[in-house]
């Protein structure tokens, strides 16, 4: 599992490569966490379009996250969703509380970054 | 019916180990000339028995997660089993969004994720004797998937 | 030494488990930050035990194969057993070209390749009884090799 | 494994690609000893490029074919060797009936095609 950021605006990329299971979820958490001890930072989307496998363990990673961003106003958004973890995504009920953008300019300019 | 083939396997309690689980049952279903998409159902619903497992079964302490796996004609059964702590109340631990261990940020849908991928999930428990899964996918045409 | 993982297979003794066993083995030992050169080595040397135990343990009868896999720091022991007809005389099998299946066209390098593999290789058998195939490979550091 | 072959005058040039092992191993024997039948392959040149894997039942594939074809006057040749098959051979000391070459046209030139 590889983590990886960029900040534009206010708003942290963070993309995501290789599995996120219950093993890989705690070094995805605290890699993200730790960014976010940045106050200025008050959304998030997540780029798996290279993330070969989640489980629910994925879920959970980004329910906390949620919980953080919101506290903060912030919206939490996802992009590049294979079918497979969409499947996971809608039987969550994910969808919710997260939205799934069509690409990174979509949700950029949803949060308010042109 | 026939069976075709069989493996089993032990390993330790450890994190580590879930992706050796997922990639060891996607090796033995392979054999069943699978899809795709049916190769990523398996490795998601094992991940998710191994997962609870080692995180609810076995708490901190180190035990054996054994995975049984049978190859009937068009069929796969998969059991995962441990010998831990055991749920005391299955039908509401198998409720969407149930979790004992929120502090963890599990998100309760690990026996949805595992219905949704698998054509079948039965969910044996005795409290202090372990926890057995066994799920049942039918791999191939959808004649043999109607004659099931 | 610490034991940091262990894992156990059994299957039963079909040819078409051979590749199953190495994929197996080598995503157990992928734990261990081996090399691809180091990752085939170990492969290669699984896929030449399990052969043996399906063609010359069990011949044409059906038996069931184990693995046993055990990492420490530095250090991969793999076990391969049967339970099957056993080996008479050791010594003559490990030589190289020696081959009691000429017909089936073995070319009686199995042993030599598994040594070639791996840091080594001991076999103990009994006739009728079975036969296990202990390999140990060092991967990591050349530090870590020295220290062996 | 899937084996493809191609006549170029008496020379037979067989390609592998996968997993060569006990299991594939019989496949590929009859595959070969079928194109055989035509008694005017002389020579076989193995292309194992995209061989991903081989045992030592590899050397007994090959052992075996260089019987049949020796007993025609012709010669195995072997292209396109990766370091560990090639390990492989040289322990089993199957290169002093088997040729290495460098490419097919001087595997084909040494037996007289050009
Ligand atoms: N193998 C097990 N041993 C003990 N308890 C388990 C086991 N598997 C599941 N459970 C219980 O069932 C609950 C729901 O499981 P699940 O739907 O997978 O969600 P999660 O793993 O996210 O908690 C768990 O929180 C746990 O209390
Ligand atoms: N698991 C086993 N059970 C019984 N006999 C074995 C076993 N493994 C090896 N042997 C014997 O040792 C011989 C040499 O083995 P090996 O070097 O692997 O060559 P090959 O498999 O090509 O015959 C075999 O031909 C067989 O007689």
């Amino acid at each position: 599992m590889q983590v990886s950021s960029r900040k534009r605006q206010d708003v942290l990329v963070v993309s995501l490569k290789g599995e996120l299971d219950h093993h890989t979820a705690d070094r995805v958490r605290r890699y993200i966490d730790h960014r976010l001890e940045n106050p200025t930072i008050k959304n998030i989307v997540m780029d798996i379009k290279n993330l070969t496998f989640m489980d629910s363990s994925g879920i959970g990673v980004l329910i906390g996250r949620y919980k953080i961003i919101s506290k903060r106003g912030g919206k939490l958004g996802i992009i590049n969703v294979n079918s497979h973890i969409d499947r996971i995504f809608q039987v969550s009920g994910i969808y919710r509380i997260i939205k799934n953008y069509d690409d990174l300019q979509q949700a950029l300019n949803d949060m308010g970054v042109y | 019916m026939e069976k075709l083939n069989e493996m089993h396997i032990k390993f330790l309690s450890k994190s580590s180990n879930e992706s050796f689980a997922r990639v060891t049952a996607a090796a033995f279903a392979s054999q069943m000339d699978p899809t795709l998409e049916e190769i990523t159902d398996i490795k998601t619903a094992v991940s998710e028995a191994v997962t609870n497992a080692i995180i609810h079964g076995y708490e901190d302490k180190m035990g054996y997660v054994e995975i049984g796996a049978y190859i009937y004609p068009g069929k796969l059964v998969m059991e995962i089993i441990d010998r831990g702590k055991g749920i005391a109340d299955i039908e509401k631990a198998r409720q969407p969004l149930y979790t004992s261990k929120p502090e963890l940020e599990r998100s309760g849908m690990g026996f949805t994720v595992m219905e949704t991928f698998m054509d079948k999930v039965e969910v044996t428990s005795g409290v202090n004797q372990g926890t057995r899964v066994k799920m049942i996918k039918y791999i191939g045409s959808s004649t043999e998937k109607m004659g099931r």
